[in-house]
C-alpha cells in the first residue's frame, strides 16, 4: 500500500511545478496532469482493495513526527478508501472530459484542477478540524476558479455569489472551530469525540456553529441559491465535479463531525436532509434548464444522503450499505448527467431529444435517470429499499413518507426530461458532441454503474434471491441490438419459452402462479409473434420488451417481498419504454410513468409497513403486517394504479391506445394482469380469516363496481377503436377487482376466470384492431367500415373477442358471468352487483359499435385496396381463439386445481364449486361449459348451413354513394353512422363520465407546479439575498434547537 | 423597511448565538494539554524558540501547506481572470517623480533584505515566512510604483513561486523518508537552540514559505497593476 | 490593567471606524477605515502577547489588503471618469 | 477600580466587529462595501481567536532570555490560536484579493457595482 500522503505530494507537487509551464507546454501539462491524477486513483483503489473483505485497522498518517492531537493526522480507513477512490475516479475521468477545454484555457486551469482534487482527498482523510477548514477553503476556491472557464457575466456573477457565500459559511466555521478549541482544548476530531460532552452551553453552541456550517456547505434547502447558480452557469464538466466530487467530500465531513453533536444532531441532520430532499426536488419540477435542474436534483440527493447519515442510529450496521447504494448511484449518475449535458449542448430539457441521434447516449441517459430515482438493478434501488425497511422497523413512518414524496417529485421532472429526450421533436441541424474525450468518461461511469449494481446485488441482504439471469439476457439483447429483427424476435420468443420450461417444475403445484405465468409467458410469446411483421431493425425494442416480461415473470417467481418489488420495478421500467415508443405517446407514457412510480412508491411504503424491519421478508409476511390497515391500503392502492381503478385510470387510455400495434396487446392484455396478480398475492395473504374481512375490502368492492361501470361507460362514447378497447380494459379490471374483493371461494374463481378471459380476448382484440389500424392508418372508427370483405380473418377474431367480452354463451365470458352471479348472490352484495350487471349491458353497446363500425356497413373508397392484416398478426389471434375455445369448453382444466388450492384452510374453504366431470355445481345451480358449447355449436352449424343454402337465392346490393348533392360534406365524420353512435345515451348518462379524475389530477399537478413556481422565487438571483438566507437559516435552526 | 427589520432580526439572532458561544468564557489560567505539550516539548522536538513557528511549520505544517496553496490558488485565479483580458499597450502613465525613483532604488534592496531577515529568523523571533513574504511584496509594490511604464517580467516570480512551492512539498517528503513523518523538520540537525542555523528544516521551510508568499502576493499586485480591466 | 484603558479607547475608535467602513459614501475612506481597524487590531495583538500575529496583521491584513483595494478602486474610478 | 481584563474587552470587541461586518455584508448594496465588510469580519474573527488564546500575566510564546525552556508552560500564552490566526490571515488576504478581482470583472461587464444588478441567473 502506498502511503496516502503521497496523494498530496504528487498532486500538489505537480500543481506547483506546472506553474513553470504556464506559457508553454500545455500539451505536456495535460499529460502530466492526467498522470498525476492517475496516481491518487491507484493509491486509493489499492487501499480500497486492501480493505475489502477483511477487517484491517485503518492506516493513520502522522505528520510532523508526532502523534495527534499534537499534530495533524490523516486516516485511510475503509470509508476513506472508498470515498477517495470515488473522488479520484471522478478526478481522472473528469480530467479526460475536459481535455480539449484545458487546451484553450491554459495551464492555470490544470493547476486548479489538480489542487481541487488534492483538497478533496485531504478533506476526506484529515482528522483535524482546522485542517479541514483549510482544505475546504482550498477546494472551494479551486472550484470557483474552475467555474470561470465559462466566460461571460453568468459564470462570473455565479462565481462571485458562490465566493461570498462560501466565505460567510467558512467564517462561521472558523468561529466555531475557535470556540471548540477554547472549550475542549483540542482540534482533533477523534480526541474531541472521546472526551467531550455537550453539557456546557458554550461548547454546544460552538459545535452548533461548526455543524451548521458543514450543513450549509452541503447546500441545505433553502439556503442554497448560491450553489444553484454555479451548477447552471459553470461548464458541465465542472458542475459534475461540484455535484459529485465536492459534495462527496462534504458529506464525509458531516459524517466525521456529526458525532460532535451527539444524538440531537443526528436528528437535526435527518430533518435538514429530508427537508432539503423534498424541498429541492419540489422546486425542481418547475425547472426547465437542464443544468439548473441537475443542480436541484443534486441538492436533493445530497439532502437524502445527509438524512441517511442522520439516521445512523436507526440504521445500525446497514448504514454503510444504504449509504453506498444511494451514494454511488447519485455520484455516478449525476456526474454522468452533467457530462451528458455538455455533450447534448442544450440547456432546455425539451431539446435533449438531440441525444436520439446517438442511441448509445440515450441509453446511458436513461440508465442515469432510472438509477437516480432508484429503479432496479441500480444500487440506489437496494439502498432505498433497505432504508425504508429499516426506518419502518424503527417506527419512523413520517420520514418514509417524506422520502417517498421527494422521490416522487424527482420522478416528475426526471421522467419529463427522459421523455423529451426519447420523444420530443428533434432539431435536425444539431447533433450531440461525441468526441472521444467526452464519450470515455460518460461510458466509463455508465459501466461503473452497472458494476456497482452487480456489487449491490451481490451484497444486499435479500438481493441475492433475485435471479439475474433475465437481466443478463436483457444486457445481451442490448449488445446484439444491431442484428436483424428476425433474429432478435426469434431469440426473444425462444427465451420466454425456455424460461417457462425452466420455471414450470417449481410452480406446477401452485396453480395460481401457473395461471399468471401462463398469461405472462404465453401471452408474451404470442404478442411477440406480431413483431415479425415489423420492418427495419426496431432498435431498442427487444431489450425493453424482455425487461417487461422479465419483470412480469419475476412477480410470479418471487417468493419474497424484495424479489416481488424488484420485479415490479423492472416491469414498470420496461413497459414505460415500450409505451413511449408510440408515435404520440410522449404525454401518455409520462402519465403512465408517474402513476406507476407513485404506485410503486406506495407499494414500497406498504411493504415497509408490513415488514417493519424484521429479517423475514417472505410473501407470507403479508398475512400479518406490522401496521395492517395502512399496509393493506397502501399496497392495494399501489396495485390499483396498475389495474387503473377508477380515479387512477387516467393514464391508461392514452398509454394503451397510442402504443404501437403490437405493444397495445402487451400492455393491455398482459401487463394489466400484473396489478391483478399483485391483488391476488395481497388478498390471498389476507386470506379467509380475520384479515380477509377487513373493511378495506368492502371499499375496494365498491371501487371495483364503480370502475366497471365507469370504464365501460367511457368506452361506449369513444370514436377511437383502440381507446374503446383501452377503456374497456379499465372496466374489465374493475370486474376483476370486484370479484376478488368478495374474498369467497366463488368470488375468487370469478376473478380468476375474468383475468384469464380478459387476457385472452383483450390480447386478441388489440391484435386484431392493431392489425386493422396498421392497414387503414387511422384509429377513428367513423373513418372505417365495411372491412369485413378486406379483412375477414380479423373480423372473425374480433367477433370471437366481443362474444367472449360480452359474456355471451357459449364462450368463456359466460362462464365468468355465471360464476359472478353465484358469487354475488352468495356474498349478498346486491347493490354493487347490480352496478356491475348494468356495466355488463353497457359492454354490449361498445362491442356492437366496435364490430359494426369497423367491419360492417359500407366499404370506404379509401380502403378498397387494403389487405388483410399481416399473417404474423393473424397467427397469434387464432392461437388465442383456440385458447378461448378450450377454456370455454373445458374450464375445469384450470378452475378445478385453482379451486383445490383455494380450498386450503388458510384461504377460502367454504362453499367451493363442485365439479362433476365437466359440469360445475353450486347450491344455486349448475353449468357445463362443454355442453353449452355442444348445443350452441350445433345451433350454429345448423343456422350456418341454412344460411348458406338460402344465400344462393340472395341478391347482391351494389354499394351506392350516400353523398348525392355533388359536394363532399364539410365534416365527413358527421355523416357517418358510427360517429357519435350513442348520442342518446350520452345525453342520458354523459354526466357520469364527466372527467372528474382527470380534473382532479390536473389540479394536483397544477397546484404543485404553482407551488414550485412561487417557492423558487426565493432564489432571486441576488447574491446578497443568498447570504441573508444563510444567516437566517443559521438563526432559525438555532432557534429551533434551543 | 420590512427587509431592514428582518436584517436587524437575523443580526440580533447571530449576536445571540455568539453570546451563547462565549457564555462559558472565562480568563484562562493554565495551558491545556495540547498547548502545554507545545510549550514543554516543542522547543525540544523542533528546536524552534518561537513556539508559534514550531506550531505553524511543524505540528500544523499541513495547514501551512494548505494555506500557501490557497494563496497560490488565488494568485493563479486572479492571473487567469485578469491576464486573459487585454493588456495595457504603451499607455501613457503619469511620470514618476525623480525622488520616488531614487528613493526606491535605495529602499528596495533594504526592504528586500529585511524581508529575508524576517523569515530567516522566524524560528527565533516574532515573524516568519508570511510576514517576510509580505515585506518582500511591499518591495515589489514600491518597485512597481517607481518603474512605471516598464514591464515587469512574470517569469521570475513564477519560477520562484513554483520552485519554492515544490521545495516545500519536497521537504515535507524528506520528512517522511528521513524522519518521523510528512513535514517532520528533524531530518536536518536541530543545531544549537536559539541560533540562526538550528531547528532543523524550519528555517529552510520558512524561507521557502517566505519566498512563495512574497512571490504570490507580488504576482497578485503585479497582475492587478498591469490589467487593462475596467479601463476601456 | 494599564493596557485596559488603551484597549477601551482603541476599541471605541475601531467601532467608529467600522461604522465608517460600512457607511461612508467614499469608498477610499471606507477602505482606509477598514485598514485602521486591522492596524489597531494588530496593536491589540501585541497587548495580547501575540507579536507574530501582530506583525502579520499589520503587514498583510492591514497594509497589503488596503493596497490591493486601492488598485481595484483606481481601476474602477478611472472608468467612472471616462464615462 | 476593577476593570475587566483586556481579553474580555478584545473578545467583546471581536464579537461586535463580527456583527458589524455581517451587517455590512447583508445590508450594503455596493460590492466593494460588501468586500470591505468581509475584511472587517475577518479581522474580528482573528481578534476573537487571539483573545481566547490569551492568558494574563504571561508573555508571547517565544523562548528567549525572559522565558526559559523548562518553565515555558507556566510563562507563555497559548501558541496554537496564534498559529491558527496566522493561517487565517493569509487565507483572508487571498480571498479578499479574489473578491476584489471579481468585483473588477463584474464592474467591467456591467459598469455597476450594485449587487442587485447581477441577477441574470435565478429560480
Amino acid at each position: 500500500m502506498v502511503n496516502p500522503v503521497f496523494i498530496i505530494v504528487v498532486l500538489l507537487g505537480a500543481g506547483f511545478l506546472l506553474g513553470l509551464f504556464r506559457k508553454t507546454g500545455i500539451s505536456l501539462a495535460r499529460v502530466a496532469g492526467l498522470l498525476a491524477l492517475a496516481f491518487p486513483l491507484y493509491v486509493s483503489v489499492g487501499w480500497m482493495l486492501h480493505f475489502i473483505g477483511q477487517t484491517a485497522q485503518p492506516y493513520v498518517v502522522y505528520t510532523a513526527g508526532t502523534v495527534p492531537p499534537f499534530s495533524i493526522n490523516l486516516r485511510m480507513g475503509p470509508d476513506e478508501a472508498f470515498l477517495t477512490a470515488a473522488i479520484n475516479m471522478l478526478g481522472f475521468f473528469g480530467f479526460i472530459y475536459l481535455f480539449r477545454l484545458f487546451k484553450s484555457q491554459g495551464v492555470s486551469t490544470i493547476i486548479l484542477y489538480l489542487v481541487l482534487f488534492m483538497g478533496l482527498n485531504v478533506i476526506v482523510m484529515t482528522r483535524d478540524i482546522f485542517n479541514l477548514f483549510v482544505f475546504l477553503e482550498i477546494a472551494s476556491i479551486a472550484l470557483i476558479g474552475l467555474v470561470l472557464v465559462n466566460k461571460g457575466i453568468d459564470a462570473l456573477s455565479a462565481g462571485f455569489k458562490y465566493l461570498i457565500a462560501v466565505s460567510v459559511i467558512s467564517s462561521i466555521l472558523l468561529v466555531g472551530i475557535g470556540f471548540i478549541y477554547y472549550y475542549s482544548g483540542t482540534l482533533n476530531i477523534d480526541g474531541f469525540i472521546e472526551n467531550n460532552s455537550l453539557v456546557m452551553k458554550g461548547l454546544s453552541t460552538a459545535v452548533f456553529l461548526v455543524l451548521v456550517a458543514v450543513v450549509l456547505e452541503l447546500k441545505a434547502f433553502p439556503a442554497n441559491g448560491w450553489a444553484l447558480d454555479v451548477y447552471q452557469s459553470a461548464h458541465p464538466g465542472i458542475s459534475a465535479l461540484i455535484s459529485a466530487g465536492t459534495a462527496t467530500a462534504s458529506l464525509f465531513v458531516l459524517y466525521k463531525l456529526l458525532p460532535f453533536g451527539g444524538h440531537l444532531w443526528l436528528q437535526v441532520a435527518a430533518v435538514i436532509g429530508l427537508v432539503t430532499f423534498v424541498g429541492s426536488n419540489m422546486l425542481g419540477i418547475a425547472q426547465k434548464n437542464a443544468n439548473r435542474l441537475l443542480g436541484y436534483s443534486s441538492v436533493g440527493q445530497i439532502g437524502l444522503l445527509v438524512a441517511v447519515i442522520g439516521f445512523s442510529d436507526d440504521l445500525g450496521s446497514h448504514l454503510r450499505m444504504i449509504f453506498f447504494g444511494l451514494f454511488i448511484s447519485h455520484f455516478l449518475s449525476k456526474a454522468g448527467l452533467f457530462w451528458l449535458s455538455g455533450m447534448a449542448g442544450e440547456e432546455e430539457i425539451s431539446k435533449w431529444s438531440v441525444l436520439r441521434k446517438k442511441p448509445a447516449l440515450l441509453l446511458i441517459f436513461g440508465m442515469f435517470v432510472f438509477s437516480l430515482i432508484g429503479f432496479p438493478p441500480f444500487p440506489s434501488f437496494y439502498g432505498k429499499w433497505q432504508l425504508v425497511m429499516d426506518l419502518s422497523g424503527n417506527g419512523q413512518i413520517l420520514w418514509i413518507a417524506l422520502i417517498l414524496l421527494g422521490t416522487m417529485f424527482e420522478g416528475v421532472y426526471l421522467f419529463r426530461w427522459l421523455g423529451f429526450a426519447i420523444k420530443h421533436e428533434v432539431d435536425e441541424s444539431k447533433a450531440p458532441d461525441t468526441a472521444a474525450e467526452k464519450m470515455i468518461p460518460a461510458g466509463a461511469f455508465a459501466l461503473l454503474l452497472l458494476g456497482a449494481s452487480w456489487v449491490s446485488n451481490a451484497y444486499f441482504p435479500g438481493a441475492m434471491k433475485t435471479s439475474f439471469l433475465p437481466l443478463y439476457f436483457i444486457l445481451f439483447l442490448f449488445l446484439i441490438d444491431f442484428l436483424p429483427l428476425v433474429i432478435k424476435n426469434t431469440l426473444s420468443i425462444l427465451s420466454l419459452g425456455y424460461y417457462g420450461w425452466r420455471l414450470y417444475p417449481s410452480i406446477q403445484d401452485d396453480t395460481l402462479r401457473l395461471v399468471f405465468a401462463g398469461i405472462f409467458l404465453i401471452g408474451g410469446m404470442l404478442t411477440l409473434f406480431a413483431g415479425y411483421s415489423e420492418k427495419g431493425k426496431r432498435p431498442g425494442f427487444y431489450p425493453f420488451a424482455l425487461m417487461m416480461y422479465a419483470g412480469l415473470i419475476g412477480l410470479v417467481e418471487a417468493d419474497n417481498l424484495f424479489g416481488f418489488f424488484f420485479a415490479w420495478e423492472l416491469m414498470t421500467m420496461g413497459s414505460y419504454i415500450l409505451i413511449i415508443r408510440g408515435k404520440k405517446s410522449l404525454v401518455h407514457a409520462y402519465n403512465y410513468m408517474l402513476f406507476s412510480l407513485g404506485g410503486a412508491l406506495l407499494i414500497l411504503f406498504g411493504i415497509a409497513l408490513t415488514v417493519a424491519g424484521q429479517p423475514d421478508i417472505s410473501l407470507s409476511m403479508l398475512a400479518s403486517p406490522a401496521y395492517p390497515g395502512w399496509a393493506y391500503a397502501l399496497l392495494a392502492v399501489g396495485f390499483l394504479t396498475k389495474t387503473a381503478a377508477l380515479g387512477l385510470h387516467i393514464w391508461l387510455p392514452g398509454a394503451h391506445a397510442e402504443a404501437e400495434s403490437d405493444v397495445s396487446p402487451m400492455v393491455s392484455g398482459i401487463l394489466l394482469k400484473a396489478g391483478a396478480f399483485g391483488l391476488v398475492i395481497l388478498f390471498l395473504a389476507m386470506g379467509g380469516g380475520e384479515a380477509g374481512r377487513h373493511p378495506l375490502l368492502y371499499a375496494l368492492g365498491w371501487l371495483g363496481a364503480l370502475t366497471a361501470l365507469g370504464g365501460n361507460l367511457m368506452a361506449v362514447f369513444q370514436e377511437d377503436a383502440k381507446r374503446l378497447l383501452a377503456y374497456s380494459s379499465v372496466g374489465n379490471l374493475g370486474y376483476i377487482l370486484f370479484a376478488f374483493s368478495f374474498m369467497t371461494h366463488i368470488g375468487w374463481l370469478t376473478g380468476l376466470t375474468y383475468s384469464i378471459n380478459h387476457f385472452l380476448f383483450k390480447t386478441l382484440l388489440f391484435l386484431a384492431i392493431g392489425g386493422v389500424v396498421m392497414r387503414v392508418k387511422t384509429h377513428n372508427m367513423y373513418e372505417m367500415g365495411g372491412l369485413i370483405k378486406r379483412m375477414p380473418w380479423s373480423f372473425i377474431a374480433v367477433l370471437v373477442g366481443i362474444i367472449t367480452l360480452a359474456g355471451i354463451p357459449p364462450l368463456s365470458g359466460f362462464a365468468g358471468k355465471w360464476l359472478f352471479y353465484n358469487a354475488v348472490i352468495a356474498k349478498g352484495w346486491f347493490l354493487q352487483g347490480a352496478l356491475v350487471f348494468f356495466a355488463g349491458t353497457i359492454a354490449f353497446l361498445y362491442c356492437f359499435k366496435l364490430i359494426y363500425s369497423v367491419f360492417l356497413g359500407q366499404e370506404k373508397d379509401r380502403f378498397r385496396k387494403v389487405k388483410e392484416a399481416p399473417v404474423w398478426y393473424i397467427i397469434p389471434q387464432f392461437i388465442l381463439i383456440v385458447g378461448i375455445m378450450i377454456f370455454s369448453a373445458r374450464p375445469e382444466i384450470v378452475l378445478k386445481p385453482i379451486g383445490a388450492l383455494l380450498s386450503q384452510a388458510a384461504f377460502f374453504p367454504s362453499e367451493p364449486l363442485a365439479w362433476e366431470n365437466v359440469t360445475a355445481y353450486t347450491n344455486l345451480g349448475y353449468w357445463s361449459g362443454f355442453n353449452i358449447m355442444l348445443v350452441i355449436g350445433a345451433m350454429f352449424v345448423v343456422l350456418l348451413g341454412w344460411l348458406l343454402l338460402m344465400s344462393r337465392k340472395a341478391q347482391k346490393v351494389k354499394q351506392f354513394n350516400i353523398v348525392y348533392a355533388g359536394e363532399a360534406p364539410f365534416t365527413p365524420e358527421t355523416t357517418h353512422f358510427s360517429h357519435n353512435m350513442f348520442a342518446p345515451y350520452n345525453k342520458a348518462l354523459g354526466f357520469l363520465i364527466h372527467p372528474v379524475a382527470t380534473q382532479f389530477w390536473l389540479g394536483v399537478n397544477n397546484t404543485f407546479h404553482a407551488l414550485a413556481e412561487s417557492a423558487r422565487k426565493i432564489y432571486s438571483g441576488n447574491g446578497q439575498s443568498y447570504i441573508i438566507h444563510i444567516v437566517a437559516y443559521i438563526v432559525v435552526v438555532y432557534l429551533i434547537l434551543s | 423597511m420590512i427587509r431592514n427589520s428582518f436584517l436587524v432580526l437575523i443580526t440580533a439572532g447571530m449576536a445571540w448565538i455568539l453570546l451563547d458561544a462565549v457564555s462559558g468564557y472565562q480568563s484562562r489560567e493554565y495551558l491545556n494539554d495540547l498547548s502545554g505539550y507545545y510549550a514543554t516539548s516543542g522547543p525540544e522536538e523542533t528546536g524552534a524558540a518561537n513556539l508559534v513557528t514550531a506550531v505553524v511549520v511543524t505540528y500544523r505544517g499541513l495547514d501551512t501547506l494548505g494555506e500557501v496553496t490557497i494563496l497560490f490558488l488565488t494568485a493563479t485565479i486572479i492571473g487567469f481572470m485578469l491576464r486573459t483580458s487585454k493588456r495595457r499597450e504603451g499607455s501613457v502613465r503619469r511620470a514618476t517623480s525623480e525622488v520616488l525613483v531614487t528613493a526606491s532604488n535605495v529602499l528596495i534592496p533594504v526592504i528586500f533584505l529585511i524581508g529575508v531577515y524576517i523569515f530567516l529568523n522566524g524560528h527565533l523571533t516574532p515573524g516568519g515566512g508570511f510576514q517576510g513574504g509580505a515585506v518582500l511584496a511591499s518591495a515589489m509594490i514600491l518597485w512597481i510604483m517607481s518603474q512605471s511604464g516598464t514591464k515587469v517580467s512574470h517569469s521570475l516570480l513564477e519560477i520562484t513561486e513554483a520552485i519554492s512551492g515544490f521545495g516545500f512539498v519536497f521537504l515535507g517528503l524528506l520528512g517522511i523518508i528521513l524522519a518521523g513523518g510528512f513535514l517532520d523538520n528533524t531530518f536536518l540537525s536541530l543545531g544549537t537552540f536559539g541560533k540562526l542555523i538550528s531547528a532543523g528544516a524550519i528555517p529552510v521551510i520558512y524561507s521557502l514559505i517566505g519566498l512563495k508568499v512574497g512571490a504570490e502576493l507580488s504576482n497578485i499586485i503585479l497582475v492587478m497593476n498591469e490589467t487593462q480591466e475596467a479601463e476601456q | 490593567m494599564s493596557y485596559t484603558f488603551i484597549v477601551i479607547i482603541m476599541g471605541i475608535i475601531m467601532l467608529v471606524m467600522a461604522f465608517t467602513a460600512i457607511y461612508h459614501k467614499n469608498l477610499k475612506v471606507a477602505v482606509i477605515a477598514s485598514g485602521i481597524i486591522s492596524l489597531f487590531a494588530s496593536v491589540i495583538y501585541i497587548f495580547l502577547a501575540a507579536p507574530d500575529v501582530a506583525i502579520t496583521e499589520a503587514a498583510i491584513g492591514s497594509a497589503l489588503t488596503v493596497v490591493i483595494f486601492f488598485y481595484v478602486l483606481n481601476k474602477i474610478r478611472l472608468t467612472d471618469d471616462t464615462k | 477600580m476593577n476593570l475587566p481584563g483586556i481579553e474580555y474587552l478584545s473578545l467583546g470587541l471581536g464579537i461586535v466587529l463580527f456583527l458589524a461586518g455581517l451587517w455590512g455584508i447583508i445590508h450594503q448594496k455596493n460590492i466593494i462595501k460588501i468586500i470591505i465588510s468581509f475584511s472587517v469580519l475577518d479581522t474580528s474573527i482573528h481578534l476573537i481567536l487571539v483573545s481566547i488564546g490569551y492568558m494574563r500575566n504571561r508573555t508571547a510564546p517565544i523562548i528567549d532570555s525572559a522565558v526559559s525552556k523548562t518553565d515555558a508552560a507556566s510563562q507563555v500564552v497559548d501558541p496554537l490560536p496564534q498559529a491558527l490566526v496566522l493561517t487565517a490571515i493569509v487565507i483572508g488576504v487571498g480571498i479578499t484579493a479574489l473578491m476584489l478581482t471579481y468585483a473588477l470583472k463584474l464592474f467591467n461587464e456591467k459598469g455597476t457595482l450594485e449587487i442587485d444588478k447581477f441577477k441574470s441567473l435565478k429560480w
